[in-house]
Order: C-alpha cells, then structure tokens, then sequence
C-alpha cells in the first residue's frame, strides 16, 4: 500500500528557499517563473491496512513528526 | 605564483584559505567574485569552502551556475591545476568537473571534528612529493559530506586511481568506524581523470600552522606548488 | 484602510496597563491610532523598555578604562590595545525556541550577530548557553535536538564559530527552555559604528530582506507568561535566512569602509519601530517614513503590521546625503533590497505615513525616554529559609565511592557534551586554538600576538537558594574560567533570565541576584557593557530557576602563554590553589541533587576578592610558563575536576594519584564533592614548582601539591580509585546515553 | 500559472533522512511504516504563458538546476 505525503510552509511563512531558488533561476534567464515555494514530499510504503485505519496513521504521523506545525502545513494521498 | 580563491555569494571559507596561501605560504593569493569570467594570469584555482547560496536546494547547486565556472572548466581543461575544500567540492561535483555527488551524513548531523586522512595517489599535484599510504591529519566540517557514485563510476575511479584521500584511523586503517559520514570506500577526496582538478572535504586551509593542532593540510598546499614549479621547468 | 478603532481593551490585549494606557492618552492629547497603540505598545513592552529592570540594572559597574562603548548601545565594546577592541553581548530567545525549537534558536543566533556587526565589528564567535527540562520530561528530547540544530544552522552557515557554552537540565526550565546566545567581534577602534539617527535631512534608509508578517507581537510575546494557548498561536515564530544574512553582514562591512553612513541598527525585536525610534533618539532627532516604500513579501500589509512586523535579516541606516548611490550599489552588489524610506527631522517627533496619510505622529521622547519605570516590590519568599536547611549528617553514605564518582561523572550536567559541539563548526576563521572541551575557549586575534578567552557560566541552584551568592558566584566561576586559560577578566555581558517581575519574591530574587552580581564585578574590576534581561519565564505560574548568565571576556596579551584543563604529561606535579577552602561545602551541589535527589542546604561562599587574586596569580604563572594545565573546581568539586582533568585530554585519557586536601574528620564523599569555591586544580614539570609556589605566594594563595600525573588509574588516595578509560567511558557516553541519541 | 515540481531520489540512491523517519516512527510505534523516501516538492507560479512553453521552461529548469540528475529524478504538473 503506497502513500504520498506533502508537507508545506504555512502561507506567509518566509520561504529562504524558495527565495534563493527563484532569485538564481532568473539570473539564468527564466523570468517566467515569478515564485517559488519549496515543500517535502515523502513516499511512503504501508504494510496492508483499511483505508480508514491508513488516514489516521499517517494524520498521526504527520502532526507528531513529519510536519512542523507551528510553520508547516501537510497533506497526503493514499494510493487505490 | 598567483593562486585564485573563487568567492561566492555565501562563501565561508574563503578567508581562511587566503591566510593560509598568502601569510602562511607567503603565496600571491587573490580573491576572484564569482561574477568574473576569466581566470588568465592564475596558475591555480581554489574553491574554498562555505555555504554557498545557503546551500539551499542542494549544496553547491547554484553556485555551479556561476559565470566563474565556466572559467574554472576551461582553466580545468588546460590542465591547471584546481582544488575544491568541502563546499568546495560539492560545486565541482555539481558542475560535473567531478563525478558523484554528495548525500547528507549517515548521522544527518553536521559534523565538526578532526579526522585522519589515508593518501592513496601520490603523482596527482596536490599530493605531489607526499608518500602514499601518508596519514594526515586534517579537520571536517560539513553535513553533506556523504560520497556517493553508482557502481560503474565507483569502479572507474578505482581503477584509474582517482581516489586521492580515504577516512583512516590514527593507524592508517580504513575502516567502517573510521568513517565520520558514510562516504562509499570512505572516500574523502577524488581527482578527474587528468589529475589536476582534486576535490575533497576535509579542510587544509584550517591546519596549515602548527598551533592550529596539525599542520598537515600545508602538506597540500606545497605540493602543489613544488608541482607547479617542476612544471614550469 | 478601515482603522480599528482603540479602546482600552484593545490596548490591554497590548500588554498596556491601564495607567499606560492613560499615560498615552496624556502624552497624545487623543486617542492613539492603531497604529500608534502598537508603536507604544512594543516601546513599552518589558523587552524594549526594561521598565521593571532598569532601577536595578544601573547598579552594575559600567565605566573603566578599557570601556569604549557601556550598555545602551547594540552591543559593549572594549579595547584590547593596538587600536583593537571587541564588541560583544548575549541574547536571550527562550520563549520562540520553546515553540520552535530550530527556527527559535536560530533566529537568536542571527538576531545577536546583527547586534555585534552593526556596531562594525566582524562577529569571531559565538557561545551558547542552554537550559532544558528534566532529562526525562517527553519533550526535552525533542527541544534539546531542535536547539542544537538550529544553532548550528545559522551559525555554521553564516561562518561564525560556536566555540563555547553550557547545557543544563533541570525541571523547573520543563516548560520554559532557556537559549541564551553571545557573539563577540573585532573592531578597529576608527571603524565603530553606533545606531544614531543625525544629521536632519540624511536619508533613513531600508536595507536587506522584505518585509513579511513575521513574528507580529514577538516582541510583546517575550514579554507575556505562556500558557498552553502559546503553542496555537499563529506563527509568532520568524524562519531565519542564515544566507540573506551572510549577503547583509559583508555588505554592512564593506559599506563601513567608506564614510558615507552616520548610523546603523539592526531591526530586531519590534523591528522598523525600535530601530527608528531608538536611533532618532540616541541623536535627539526626529524622523519622516514613508511605508509604501518599505520593501514587502505580502501583499496588503497595514501600517500597523510594517511598525511591528519583526523579519528577520533587515538593517536601517542613515547615510549622509548625497551619498545614497554609494550605499545602493554596495547593497545591490550583494543582491539585497535598498530602498531609502524617509530622512532625518528636527523636531523631535517622529512622524510615519503610508498612502498618503499620516498614520502616526509621536514625539520620540514619549516613547523612549518617557517609557515607564517601575520600582516593583520585592520580597524575600517564605520558603526561602526552609530550602536552606540541611541535615548533612542525615545524608547515606554511598556504598561504592568508585561507582558513585562514576555516576557523577556520567550525569547529563558533568558527562561530555561533545555531541553538542561537534554539531558546530568551532574551527572556521582558523582563531580557535583551544577547542570547546577546555574551561573556557581561546581565539587568536589574526595580526597581534593577542587571544581572546571565552566562558558562560551560571549554576541556577546557587541562584535558587540564595541569588545574591549565586549570582556573585556566575561571575567568580566565569572569571576563573578565563582565568583558567592564562587570561586576564576584562569585561562582561549578562544573560537574566527570570520568572514574572510582577511578583514580589521573583523581583527579590532579581534585585538580589544583579547586586551580588555587581558586588563581584568591582572585586574583579571587570564592567558589565551589555546584556539583556528575559522576565515571564513562568508555566502556568511556576516559575524558572533564577538564571543569570554570565558571559566573560577574557584577554591574553601573549596568546602562547594559553592553558588547557586536562593533565599533559607523566610526571608532572599536581597542585590544588584555593586549598585552605576545606570546610564541607555542599549546598546546592551537583552531589546532592543527582545521588541524594535535593536541592537545598546554603551555597558555597562567595569571596570575591580572593576570586580576583587567584585570577591574577593565574595570569602571572601563565605568562611566566610556569603551569602544564589548570582546571576550575565547579560541580562535582575536587573529585570530579580531577577526573576532568584526566579524561578530557584529547590524546587520550591519562592517569593521576592525588592526597585528599580535606581534614581526615570530614566524610570522603563529602570530601570529593564538597563545592568550595575559589579554587583551581594545577599541574606543573616539577622543575617549575618552586617558581610557582613563589607566584602563589605573591598574590597570597594557598597552595597545597597533591600528587603526579600519571599511571592508569584516577585517584584520591584512601578515597576511590577508577581505571582512568573506565571513567571516560563513563563520561563521555553519559548525555548520549540520558537522551537516546546514538553517540 | 501554476505547475508543481516533484524531485525524487533514484532507486538504489540510499536515503538517510527517509531510514531515519522510518525509525523513528517504528520507535513512535507507528507500525504500519514499512519504507519512507524523502522527495522535494516546489509549486512554482509562472507567468502566463502557452502550456508547450511552460513544459519547456519547467524542463530546462529541472534538469539545469532544481534536480541533480545524478542521484534525482524530476516530473512536474501544470495546472489547466
Ligand atoms: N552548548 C554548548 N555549546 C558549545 N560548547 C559547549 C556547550 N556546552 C558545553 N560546552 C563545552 O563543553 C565544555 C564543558 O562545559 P562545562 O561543563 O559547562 O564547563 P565548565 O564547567 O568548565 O564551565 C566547555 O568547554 C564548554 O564550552
Ligand atoms: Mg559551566
């Protein structure tokens, strides 16, 4: 069983990142892209379990470690 | 001899390697902002260490967009000789004048310690005149200082001798515990197949006087310079 | 933009009293704007305004010859000769580090190199002292690793070497962690630079990174008890930019080469707000500021949120006129934002409009030096006697001393703490020539024959039980920690962590503590030229410990006269200076909490001005060559010191057999770890000895040979004796081992 | 215009804060956690532009600077 989670800056939450990314890409000419935020992104393997009992882990996991909550937002799909 | 220390945006090493050049060797250090894009005049090229950009994205990624690297790549190619310190390295691994990458420590902790180096290649201009099997001591400083090739690269820089420097015990052994960081082979430093371009993570400029606590890392540093001279010959 | 309309409940939620609030009123004439509620509000605030500490404050020494710069600025700055000085002060950042732990500390890292390279100084080091929570409590664990990283992080990225510090555990900081940061620069005496606002018609102008809503209210959050709800609040906590602010320090310096600014500051706490007013009103100035010109993240950001929003990475200069390109291009350079904001005023007033508008118009007197100061009650607390109490004779003796001095030895407070700095780059600009790992670290002043010494300390215990002694001691055991090193005591800067001022046994407890503080600091003859005070470090009412840390700078004049703690070689002579201190001293000792589970009993005497001749009898035998090693006796006494001695060593650890210098009457475990104070553990080739019982003598010391270095084993003779690996294993996987951290 | 950048570790390319998660989580006693990869994930807003010319774009940016395609693999989404 297969699940991908996301993990984000809370919107306002400076970005250094993200900054410097944008910064250095327009330096090298791609003016297109005006913004830049830059998040995790875990794939994650579960052993056979209820969808049910999938969301609430990985809800669990989240709050207690995967994301910081005071800056971070997250989010995750599971697969099938 | 003029030796060049590249000077990026988040450079932090960069000083330090200018003191051990010019007042410890009493060589014509100069520093090069990374907006140039020439190198004429300089008959070696240091990449010192730091964070560069932060090391944001990942280490030594947008710094190896510099316009000073395309220098550093035709200098490389004439056969000068450069030298990448930890963050350093991680920009030429980026460019691809090096190849592999680095991964963070097996610790993901950073880690600041002295360690022992192994020399294992003693005809590179670096370690020019100093025995192989040499042990020297040398400090790290870094967090993504984790070598990492796949298996055909590995075997590559096996075979032609590339592999410069390795993580050793005090008594030269080279072993799992004497790895700080889970480096492949406890690979510290590396060479391109010519031999002029050497990268490495531990950090010469900071033991190059002896109060420092070693003096190993000047070792490299003259090595290079007896090898520039016998050169020029 | 709709204006909320002020109340008295919205300027209560402010943190404002009601008299405060009055008193604004008064000063206004009207109702202040919102945004001018917030402007007073931050001013105000116990952070910015030190309104509760202040009366107690002046009673620090300040002045001596070697001050150029005292307290009031962004950082103290001494001479150390040659037209050199250093710029130095300590931060606290408690409350943000406890909600976030990375960000938080180390955001109070960037915050305080900021302070130290506004006054034109290159920041060489930093120290960090910390506080955590039981060893065992579900969150130290967390909190410890977060501290540490986030440290390392900035620092490390930045290049400024953490070369020093402390960490402690202790559950009365379970809820109220304590990151105390200290960074020192140098600076060329014609190259300082002070956070003044001169010169009418000089542009104000805004350099670094945007401004977001960062941290709105940090400044007051640092002044208000936490209760649970703290840890939903929106984010109060800023991310820190370690790479802008790498980009704003080389800028600032090389902007400081030219001539073309007459004041710089760094925006920290209260951001825009304090740093204008607070420079227009070191200049008796006033100021005019446009905030659309503000550089901004966000969109739509009020003028309220760009007064207070606290960014991090930004800096206000005022340049002379005419010179602005000058500025821009350097600032350009480094790839920040410029952007010159408003100009210097004559009229004392400083007026900030935004959309065409005036949005607030405030005399800066009102809300600088008109700020309230408060003489809060103190009182002694009733429990305060009862603590002191302690039966000695009613204390188990242990049943195996050699397992005992090994639990000491292995106890998160004593037990390495090179997981902590290892995880710091204490090596970078190649200055460190005594790594952490030694009473106090030394730097190399690159160009002079000159070191620099560096030690914080403070044991709270002490403070807990009678502050007034326990702050006199945070000072004599920085002092002869420096001292230590073979380095002269020459200035100070202060960290003071307490519990709500509000409170009379808590402002008892502070006033108490700065004056026995002070009282040390005239014995060592060493003035106090910064700090800073964090109040509110209370859970649910409970509060903290009584922390004042000290931070000592100590200079050598021959920096290869340097000492280390641990024993280098066989043979050589073991002394103990201070040795005529041997009545039982146990009161607050690490013994007593650890083995016997109590914190209580009178703490060790203070004697200042023995502390100060044995700091100058130090200096003398160092710069004479007469010593191998010497080591403070802090916690752990006499035993524990020795066995620092002889495991601390980087070459490995190595032996030594001492006599016990206590009466033949006094208990051994009492013996071993009895705390007395003033004294210093010494090793010496024997052919030195004579010369430095002569030294002893001249600063009227005592002195007393207790034995060699040497063999395998560490040992008090007809005490305990340990296998000398044995006790560093002990050692050094002791903290590791308490938190679960693989080695 | 909005697209998302996913950056991943190849295959066999070994992950040092995915086995720590995965640790630590097993120690949190979260069970169900057989294997954790750590990605990176960027949403990027880019100028209004043709959708051939932002696939462009986005390409040439991963492959330049937002993935080392040494040890990275890179994909990405364009809204709309
Ligand atoms: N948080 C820290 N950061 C850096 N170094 C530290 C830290 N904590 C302790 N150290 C170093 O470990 C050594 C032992 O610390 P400590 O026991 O507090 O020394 P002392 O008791 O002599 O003040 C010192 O060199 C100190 O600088
Ligand atoms: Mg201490």
């Amino acid at each position: 069983m297969k699940a991908r989670i996301f993990v984000t800056l809370k919107r306002g939450v400076l970005d250094p990142q993200g900054k410097a990314i944008q910064r250095s890409l327009s330096h090298l000419g791609f003016e297109g892209v005006e913004e830049v935020r830059v998040g995790k992104f875990m794939e994650v393997r579960l052993a056979a379990m209820g969808r049910a009992d999938a969301e609430k882990l990985l809800h669990e996991a989240c709050r207690l470690l995967l994301a910081n909550t005071v800056i971070e937002d997250f989010r995750f799909e599971i697969d099938g | 001899m003029k030796i060049a220390v590249l000077v990026f945006p988040g450079s932090n090493c960069d000083h330090d390697a200018y003191h051990a050049l010019r007042h410890v060797l009493g060589l014509d250090a100069c520093f090069v902002w990374h907006k140039e894009d020439r190198l004429t005049g300089y008959d070696a090229v240091v990449i010192p260490g730091g964070f560069t950009y932060g090391d944001y994205l990942r280490t030594g990624a947008m710094a190896k967009l510099s316009p000073v690297m395309g220098a550093v790549r035709r200098f490389a190619d004439g056969g000068g000789p450069v030298i990448g310190i930890c963050n350093g390295f991680q920009i030429l691994l980026e460019s691809g004048l090096l190849p592999g990458a680095m991964i963070a420590n097996e610790s993901l902790k950073f880690i600041c310690d002295y360690v022992y180096l192994k020399n294992e290649s003693s005809t590179v201009p670096f370690t020019h005149g100093i025995p192989s099997a040499s042990i020297l001591k040398i400090p790290i400083a870094h967090y993504q200082g984790n070598y990492y090739a796949d298996r055909e690269t590995l075997s590559a820089l096996e075979g032609n001798g590339q592999v410069v420097f390795r993580y050793c015990d005090e008594a030269g052994n080279v072993s799992p515990d004497a790895n700080p960081n889970g480096s492949v082979g406890n690979i510290a430093g590396i060479c391109n197949a010519g031999g002029n371009v050497l990268g490495m993570m531990p950090h010469p400029e900071r033991c190059s006087e002896e109060e420092m606590g070693s003096a190993d890392g000047r070792r490299i540093f003259t090595s290079m310079v007896r090898w520039l001279e016998e050169k020029g010959r | 933009m709709r204006e909320v309309a002020v109340t008295p409940e919205l300027a209560r939620q402010h943190g404002l009293s009601a008299e405060e609030y009055e008193r604004i009123r008064k000063i206004m004439g009207r109702d202040p704007s919102v945004t001018e509620l917030g402007i007073f509000s931050v001013m105000w605030s116990e952070h910015c305004s030190y309104k509760s500490s202040r009366v107690h404050l002046k009673k620090f020494p300040t002045k001596g010859p070697r001050v150029l710069q005292g307290p009031g600025e962004n950082a103290g700055i001494i001479d150390i000769g040659d037209g050199m000085a250093v710029a130095f002060k300590m931060e606290s950042h408690n409350h943000p580090s406890y909600i976030e732990p990375y960000q938080g500390a180390a955001t109070g890292v960037g915050g305080i190199l900021r302070d130290v390279f506004t006054m034109g100084a290159r920041p060489i080091a930093l120290l960090d002292s910390l506080r955590f929570g039981r060893i065992d409590h579900p969150r130290t664990r967390y909190l410890v690793d977060g501290v540490v990283s986030g440290i390392a992080g900035y620092g490390n990225c930045i290049g400024v070497p953490t070369v020093g510090g402390e960490v402690y555990f202790d559950e009365s900081y379970d809820g109220n962690i304590l990151v105390n940061v200290f960074t020192l620069g140098v600076v060329r005496h014609d190259r300082i630079f002070r956070g003044t606002a001169s010169g009418v018609g000089n542009p104000v102008i805004y350099v670094g990174s945007k401004t977001g809503r960062d941290g709105i209210h940090g400044a007051t959050m640092a002044s208000e008890e936490f209760d649970e709800k703290s840890e939903e609040k929106r984010p109060t906590v800023q991310v820190g930019d370690p790479f802008t602010e790498k980009l704003l320090l080389e800028a600032c310096l090389e902007l400081m080469k030219t001539d073309a600014i007459v004041g710089i500051q760094d925006m920290g706490a209260a951001g825009l707000t304090s740093s204008s007013f607070e420079m227009a009103s070191r200049a008796g100035t006033g100021f005019l500021m446009d905030l659309d010109l503000v550089p901004q993240r966000e969109e739509k950001m009020t003028p309220y949120e760009l007064m207070l929003s606290e960014s991090q990475e930004r800096m206000l200069i005022v340049a002379k006129k005419g010179r602005e390109d000058e500025v821009r291009g350097i600032f350009e350079k480094w790839d920040l934002d410029f952007s010159v904001i408003g100009e210097v005023t004559g009229d004392g007033i400083g007026r900030v409009r935004m959309g065409g508008r005036t949005v607030a118009e405030i005399p800066i007197a009102a809300v600088t030096d008109d700020a309230p100061v408060y003489n809060r009650p103190a009182a002694r607390p009733e429990g305060q006697d009862a603590m002191l109490r302690l039966d000695f004779s009613a204390l188990p003796s242990p049943a195996d001393l050699t397992e005992t001095w090994k639990r000491m030895m292995g106890c998160p407070e004593m037990a390495d703490k090179r997981w902590v700095y290892r995880q710091y780059d204490y090596m970078i600009r190649t200055n460190t020539l005594v790594l952490p790992g030694s009473d106090a670290a030394v730097l190399r002043v690159k160009g002079t024959k000159k070191g620099i010494a560096l030690s914080v300390d403070c044991n709270s215990r002490y403070c807990l039980l009678d502050p007034y002694v326990g702050g006199m001691l945070a000072v004599c055991e920085s002092a002869r920690n420096v001292a230590c090193s073979g380095a002269e005591p020459i200035g100070v800067s202060d960290c003071l962590n307490f519990g709500n001022p509000e409170k009379p046994e808590i402002m008892w407890q502070f006033r108490s503590a700065i004056e026995g503080m002070a009282k040390a600091c005239e014995a060592f003859k060493v003035p106090v030229v910064s700090g800073n005070v964090s109040f509110y470090n209370e859970t649910k009412g409970k509060g903290i410990n009584p922390t004042p840390t000290v931070a000592m700078v100590g200079l050598l004049e021959d920096v290869s006269t340097r000492l280390v703690q641990w024993f280098r070689q066989e043979g050589d002579l073991i002394l103990l200076a201070g040795a005529d201190r041997n009545a039982v001293e146990l009161g607050g000792s690490l013994y007593l909490n650890e083995v016997h589970g109590k914190v209580s009993g009178t703490p060790p005497e203070a004697d200042p001005a023995h502390e100060a001749r044995l700091c100058g009898f130090l200096r003398a035998a160092a710069s004479r060559r007469l010593l191998a090693s010497a080591h403070d006796l802090a916690e752990g006494g006499l035993a524990c010191a020795l066995a620092e001695a002889c495991v601390t060593r980087p070459a490995g650890p190595i032996g030594a057999a001492i006599a016990n210098p206590f009466p033949e009457s006094i208990r051994a475990d009492f013996a071993m770890f009895s705390e007395n104070q003033g004294r210093v553990l010494l090793s010496c080739p024997p052919d030195k000895k004579t010369g430095l019982l002569a030294t002893a003598a001249e600063f009227r010391i005592t002195m007393e040979s207790l034995g060699t270095v040497g063999g395998t084993a560490v040992e008090i003779e007809g005490i305990a004796r340990v296998d000398a690996q044995e006790m560093k294993t002990a050692w050094a996987g002791g903290l590791t081992g308490a938190l679960g951290f693989g080695g």
